[in-house]
């Protein structure tokens, strides 16, 4: 692999992210399967680097999931993302940054076709004109939460107390960068560093010292895909696609997986257990599987959060023997401790995959 | 082991590097037409058995040449000999000894037929 | 004192053209902007459909420019019309008024690393045709130990809409196949794939070397797009293509592969053509009056073309336009002014 | 005037024809058993019953005499080589014969030694003055003399195969070589040997004259027994070798002949009845330029004769290459002297390898869904077969001419066919082909048909052949439409052209029609001969018959088959098969019309 030649590739795939004041939106499933990672993102943007982000508890889903399974059309979800566009003009902000890749995917597809078919669009303004007596004007600028992060990433560098180095060895760590299908494959121009070679994680996982892995099924889909995961009679196809990817990186020995979707981090670390349980095969050293997290929760241990803290304990794969590669103190017998610091119970482990 | 009512499925994408195929080198020794097939389907339009069946010979070329032979194989069963497809075909293939030289080489017990 | 015609572009077409505007009595200004004539045909090995060498071909056509002044490294300043003349001003300093001006400023190969999921420039194995070809040439050592499993991948940059060019490059597929007995004749040991889309084999026995290709050479065709390509831990490559007669996805473990970069419009065919204020195709390359019985005349008088300036072309084809475009410009300087 | 001159009635000399002779009736007489027990129990019973049938008693005499003694089929295909063969076989024939004949009359108590009739001359002392004794001399003499012309063309033939009208011949193998040169040595020597008595025991106007003419050599009587003893040899050496050389056809064909007569088929390329087959080849090479595919050169040793060459030294990977070449025309067959079943033994060896090696087993489960048409009123039933879906005009054409006679017609394969089954055949799968017979056999004979018409030669044959139809008569178009010309039913007119017309293989050699479309295209227009007709017509090339034939090598065939057909200057060629029509299109440098097609265009129509 010639770097040279990626970062001429990454040179012509560069945005302009404009430095502040942001209207936030958030994903609809992350704050369940991640709970700490858009507070970490608030976090980090607005405590750390004193930038303005609103966020507004009026704000809905995108309609992202019911769209791509089929269950709602397109006008509809297009009323629904005016809405969304209406909350930020209303706010007096022009900056729209999401937190879901589905979300991201869909506005960007909702305004090339806005612009390609103007009609469209005053068909939809005058839709949320009716039900909701709300007037919206198109974000100037639409970013992806991982495009800030991947902004700061060297601001966050500066402040960082962990880098992402073996501390035993002091090689740097062999990282995975997942990104969600949505991103930039659709759009490439609107993502960092293009669709096939993205650059917006590398450009983390580098500054923050890791090294990213490059291996063959790099661009394949985690599986999640909609209705190969939501309908039942389809998981078997979903967990098929994670298992390929797997294979295929197993051979690099990577130390964790970094990613910047919602779906994707849940299956890459859910199917882990799921494939152990099927064919007994785990990827990981040792009979543990590959740590699998989101850019907020990487950049959170960078810093220093207490890895409880930024919900580390609600993956499946367990993040210990990561943990104790970098070096980042935690309590162990903190782990299951509720908010209020009383002991929850204990989750059952499972047979194959080894956990803590 | 746990059922959970859904299970990993196997690979459709084929991978002819890793197919060792000692059979297809035989088949190719004894008619060395086999890989001069251009697709063209003249074969399985013309085909007599093709009117009542789904004999098709260009794609049991085809999958002879990716190591996907089981695929197309019973296909066979169905030829009468007939000789149309040798005289159709654009290239000149001795459709005929080739059908004949392929049931040498894999109508074994292996393949089931 | 015999006419000067001003000639741009220093490839085949541009020499042969020169060739036959002296042979006619004129005194040809050949201006090319690389700092040796014979375009795209010096740099290449080996010619299909029979394997000529290039250098055969060109050879002889270096080897006969008397009476041709030719500039190297020379572009072209300006272009202004002044009456029924045309005003050209070199980069050396020189201009010239003549009455007619030829371009045969041919074509560029595609930058193969626009399309990215390809990797070229970012795997090292993945080469092009051009590369290749000057591997042969230059008679050098493999740069790869142990090449099993070679790919020649069509149509890299032709009928693709999304690399922005539409049109088939013409001689790519016949170039590939016979890249591939070559690399074959070379190597014995090594499995050889043709992906394709079509197999275009359109000229006199271009359907013989195809032949030949898959009976003596064993190449193995398959009719499909390469959809992407990515490096294994070893360096080696993962091709992924559909085999679409199969019907099927397919992957495969590659020790090289040599994208075949199509024919697209010269870089400076926008830039010339605003000069002489004439409007390039829709595909960018040049516009001539017609395609079919006006391949050489443009929509303004005293403009010329030949070879592969007004879309891809064979060498054969480019050779026999460069002739006609002489034998064209001969006929608009004898008609009188009106 | 006749005396026993050596009292003791023998000589050492007479060792060496003594083990020959002994040992070459040894061999036959365990050859015989071998392929006696080698035929299946009901061939057996076949053979032995036919041999106590008077009127193949009968045949099997006049054949033996026809085509042994006198080479009757040689005289009619080259006159030459019939003078050749039969004048030293008969003429050896009738030495042995007058020998044991000169020993009954003078002396039978000595007929009981196998070798006094041979050299009874030496032994015998009889004068030539009697009436009878210089007949004999006369008729020995004479007999020498027809043989020793023989052999002098043999020897000219064996160095100028092409004064004979050979274009090749079969390269010799060492053993034929040895059993050649004793043969040619044999009468020479005899002659020799006989001179010398002539001295002493008289001769006639062959033996005398060398007596003479070497008389210082003769009259030293230590040399009679050189020349006898080298006589012994050559005639030891030749039966020494006889087994193992061409000339064991000698023998055989004294076999072949009434195993033929009685009919018996060949079921194994190397066994029984075929065993006698190859021991009956004469190796003469007719087969070679017969051979259509004799026009490449890399071709020539794919003849019958190595196929038995290659069958006899058990080379499989050689009998099996020319086994799956050939084209089947049957040629070869039709001109052989000792009427080999050249492409029987091909197609029992092609049978017995399908039925050894893997292959796939045949599904024909489907074809009990083709449905077949019923008639009512209707009697003809026409068949195109699969090869005339690719050549429409024949079907159409045949529609045409039959509508024009009134003839009331079903199609039976309008919607695609069942396969008649030859070409499976052909590849040696007996039992799928069977398969496919059966199902149209019962699609024909439910249809209600009286005459099944059909339009491709190799159809036809195998309908003929092995359909065994019941109420059904089949019918080639050629013989239909010429019943019909002649019945006044259908009426041509003249086309003002000329024809000339293709013997497709399965239809004339394979089935023996060669006069209807003749005599039918005769009505049309003027019909010109080819340089080789009949059952000499050439393969098209085309033919099913060959497995392994490349299209490659098929061309060089084909345009050989035109040139021959094209030797007259025809307008047009006519064949009366679909495969002949579509190959010889290819590269005729005149139109190649279907035979139906001939007739649709010269329909004489009453408006």
């Amino acid at each position: 692999m010639l770097y040279q030649g990626k970062q001429k590739i990454w040179a012509d795939y560069q945005k302009e992210i404009p430095n502040d004041h942001w209207f936030y939106v958030r994903s609809c499933i992350r704050q369940t399967f991640f709970p700490a990672s858009e507070k970490m993102f608030l976090e980090i943007l607005r405590n750390r680097l004193g930038k303005d982000i609103y966020e507004t508890p009026s704000h809905t889903t995108c309609g992202g999931i019911a769209y791509h399974s089929e269950a709602i059309p397109q006008e509809t979800v297009m009323t629904i993302i005016a809405r969304q566009f209406a909350l930020m003009t209303e706010a007096g902000y022009e900056n729209y940054v999401c937190s879901c890749i589905t979300s991201f995917g869909l506005y960007n597809e909702v305004m090339e076709d806005w612009r390609e078919f103007p009609e469209l669009e005053a068909k939809i303004r005058e839709n949320l004109w009716k039900a909701t007596r709300r007037e919206f004007k198109i974000p100037k600028y639409l970013a992806h939460a991982s495009d800030l992060i991947y902004k700061f990433r060297n601001e966050i560098a500066e402040q960082a107390k962990f880098r992402l180095v073996n501390k035993n060895t002091g090689e740097p760590l062999r990282v995975v960068e997942h990104i969600g299908c949505h991103y930039s494959k659709m759009f490439p121009s609107k993502g960092v560093g293009g669709a096939e070679y993205p650059y917006v994680l590398t450009g983390m996982v580098e500054s923050w010292g890791g090294e990213v892995i490059d291996y063959p099924e790099r661009r394949h889909c985690c599986g999640f895909g909609f209705r190969q995961y939501l309908v039942k009679a389809n998981r078997g196809y979903s967990v098929s696609n994670t298992h390929k990817k797997f294979e295929s990186m197993e051979p690099f020995e990577p130390d964790m997986i970094i990613t910047n979707c919602p779906g994707c981090p849940y299956f890459l670390d859910r199917w882990q257990y799921v494939i152990a349980e099927q064919t007994g095969k785990t990827y990981g050293k040792d009979g543990y599987g590959i740590p699998v997290f989101t850019y907020e929760e990487v950049a959170g241990l960078v810093l220093g959060y207490d890895p409880w803290d930024l919900g580390l304990q609600t993956h499946q794969v367990a993040v210990e023997p990561l943990l104790d590669k970098i070096g980042i103190p935690y309590h162990p017998e903190d782990k299951y401790k509720g908010l209020n610091g009383k002991q929850l119970q204990r989750p059952e482990f499972p047979m194959n995959i080894k956990c803590c | 082991m746990i059922d959970f009512g859904y299970g990993l499925t196997p690979s459709a994408t084929l991978r002819i590097e890793q197919v060792s195929n000692p059979a297809f080198e035989e088949l190719h020794q004894r008619e060395p037409d086999v890989v001069k097939c251009i697709a063209c389907g003249s074969c399985a339009a013309s085909c007599a058995a093709g009117c009542f069946t789904e004999m098709n010979l260009r794609k049991v070329i085809l999958s002879l040449q990716r190591g996907r032979e089981k695929e197309t194989l019973p296909m066979l069963r169905h030829c009468m000999l007939c000789g149309k497809c040798q005289l159709v075909c654009p290239r000149g293939i001795n459709t005929r000894h080739l059908i004949l030289s392929i049931g040498k080489v894999y109508g074994l017990e292996e393949t089931g037929l | 004192m015999s006419q000067n015609i001003v000639v741009i572009g220093g490839g085949p077409a541009g020499i042969e053209a020169s060739r036959r505007l002296r042979d006619l009595g004129y005194t040809p200004l050949l201006v090319e902007k690389e700092p040796v004539l014979g375009g795209h045909l010096a740099r290449w090995d080996r010619l299909f459909p029979d394997g000529v060498e290039a250098r055969s071909v060109l050879e002889p056509m270096l080897q006969d420019l008397d009476g041709i002044k030719y500039f190297t490294d020379t572009e072209i300043s300006s272009i202004n019309r002044l009456k029924d003349t045309w005003v050209v001003k070199f980069s050396n300093g020189l201009s010239a008024q003549v009455r007619a001006i030829l371009m045969t400023t041919g074509f560029d190969l595609f930058k193969a690393e626009k399309k990215e999921e390809y990797g070229y420039g970012i795997y090292e194995r993945v080469i092009t045709n051009a590369d290749l070809e000057a591997w042969f040439k230059s008679g050098a050592a493999p740069q790869f130990d142990h090449v099993h499993t070679i790919g020649f991948v069509h149509c890299v940059g032709s009928r693709d809409e999304k690399a922005g060019n539409r049109q088939c490059s013409k001689v790519c597929c016949v170039t590939a196949v016979k890249q591939a007995c070559e690399f074959k004749e070379k190597f014995p040991e090594t499995t050889v794939y043709c992906f394709y889309m079509d197999l275009r084999m359109f000229g006199r026995k271009f359907e013989d070397l195809y032949l030949k290709a898959q009976k003596e050479y064993g190449i193995r065709f398959v009719r499909g797009r390469v959809s992407e390509v990515s490096e294994d831990i070893d360096g080696h490559l993962f091709v992924k293509a559909e085999d679409t007669l199969f019907g099927k996805p397919m992957k495969i473990k590659m020790d090289m592969l040599v994208l075949m970069a199509g024919m697209t419009p010269a870089a400076d065919t926008q830039e010339l053509s605003r000069m002489v204020n004439i409007l390039p195709g829709e595909d960018g390359f040049f516009q001539p009056q017609s395609l079919v019985s006006n391949p050489c005349t443009s929509s303004r008088e005293g403009i010329f073309f030949a070879g592969t300036a007004t879309g891809p072309k064979t060498l054969p084809e480019t050779l026999s336009e460069a002739g006609a475009a002489a034998l064209a410009i001969d006929r608009y300087l004898k008609t009188p002014l009106k | 005037m006749m005396k026993e001159r050596i009292l003791a009635a023998y000589d050492p000399f007479v060792l060496p024809f003594v083990f020959g002779m002994t040992f070459v009736l040894c061999y036959c007489f365990f050859a015989l058993v071998k392929v006696l027990v080698q035929l299946s129990a009901a061939d057996r019973r076949k053979f032995f019953l036919s041999l106590i049938t008077p009127t193949t008693i009968v045949k099997n005499l006049k054949d033996i005499f026809c085509d042994c003694l006198l080479h009757v089929k040689l005289w009619k295909r080259n006159k030459v080589l019939g003078y050749m063969h039969s004048s030293i076989a008969f003429g050896w024939f009738m030495i042995i014969i007058i020998g044991h004949i000169e020993t009954i009359l003078y002396i039978p108590e000595r007929l009981h030694k196998l070798y006094y009739p041979i050299f009874f001359r030496y032994f015998m002392e009889v004068q030539n003055e009697t009436l009878q004794g210089s007949f004999f001399f006369f008729l020995m003499d004479f007999f020498l003399l027809i043989i020793l012309s023989g052999i002098t063309l043999a020897i000219i033939k064996r160095f100028r195969s092409r004064i004979v009208g050979m274009r090749r011949t079969t390269k010799l193998t060492l053993t034929d070589r040895i059993g050649l040169y004793s043969l040619w040595a044999i009468f020479p020597l005899r002659w020799i040997a006989e001179g010398f008595t002539a001295g002493v025991a008289g001769g006639s106007f062959m033996t005398i004259p060398i007596n003479w003419l070497l008389h210082n050599f003769m009259s030293k009587p230590e040399n009679i027994t050189v020349a006898w003893w080298a006589y012994s040899v050559a005639l030891g050496t030749f039966m020494t070798v006889l087994p193992f050389t061409r000339y064991m056809h000698i023998p055989a064909e004294i076999l072949l002949i009434p195993m033929r007569n009685a009919g018996l088929p060949v079921r194994h390329s190397r066994k029984g009845f075929s065993l006698a087959m190859l021991y009956a080849c004469p190796s003469c090479g007719v087969c070679i330029d017969a051979c259509p595919m004799g026009v490449q050169k890399k071709n020539v040793k794919d003849a019958t004769v190595y196929m038995v060459r290659n069958l006899k030294r058990r080379n499989a990977r050689r009998s099996l290459e020319i086994a799956e070449k050939c084209l089947m025309c049957g040629k070869c067959a039709a001109l052989c002297q000792v009427q080999m079943d050249a492409c029987g033994l091909r197609l029992a060896y092609r049978t017995a390898l399908e039925n050894k090696e893997n292959k796939i087993p045949a599904d024909y489960g489907y074809l009990e869904t083709v449905e077949g048409p019923r008639i009512s009123d209707e009697k003809v039933l026409y068949y195109g077969g699969c090869m005339s879906s690719l050549t429409p005009v024949v079907s159409r054409s045949v529609q045409q001419v039959l509508r024009h006679a009134g003839v009331d017609f079903t199609l039976m394969d309008k919607d695609g066919s069942i396969c008649c089954g030859r070409p499976l055949m052909l590849a040696g799968r007996q039992e799928d082909a069977n398969k496919l017979i059966a199902r149209n056999r019962q699609i024909i004979e439910d249809s209600g048909a009286r005459i099944l018409l059909v339009s491709c030669a190799i159809c036809y044959r195998i309908f003929k052949q092995h359909y065994d139809l019941i109420g059904v008569e089949v019918m080639h178009y050629t013989e239909y439409f010429d019943r019909l010309i002649r019945e006044g039913k259908l009426k041509v007119k003249d086309s003002h052209r000329s024809y000339v017309y293709h013997d497709p293989c399965d239809l004339g050699r394979g089935c023996g029609i060669y006069d209807a479309p003749r005599s039918a295209l005769q009505a049309v227009g003027q019909l010109l001969p080819a340089a080789k007709e009949r059952e000499e017509s050439i393969c098209c090339g085309g033919s099913v018959g060959s497995l392994t034939l490349r299209y490659e090598d098929r061309e060089p065939i084909t345009r050989a088959a035109i040139d021959n057909l094209m030797a007259a200057g025809p307008e047009q060629i006519v064949t009366a098969c679909p495969l002949c029509l579509k190959t010889f299109s290819r590269y005729a440098p005149v139109p190649v019309v279907d035979f139906a097609q001939v007739l649709a265009e010269n329909l004489d129509n009453p408006s």
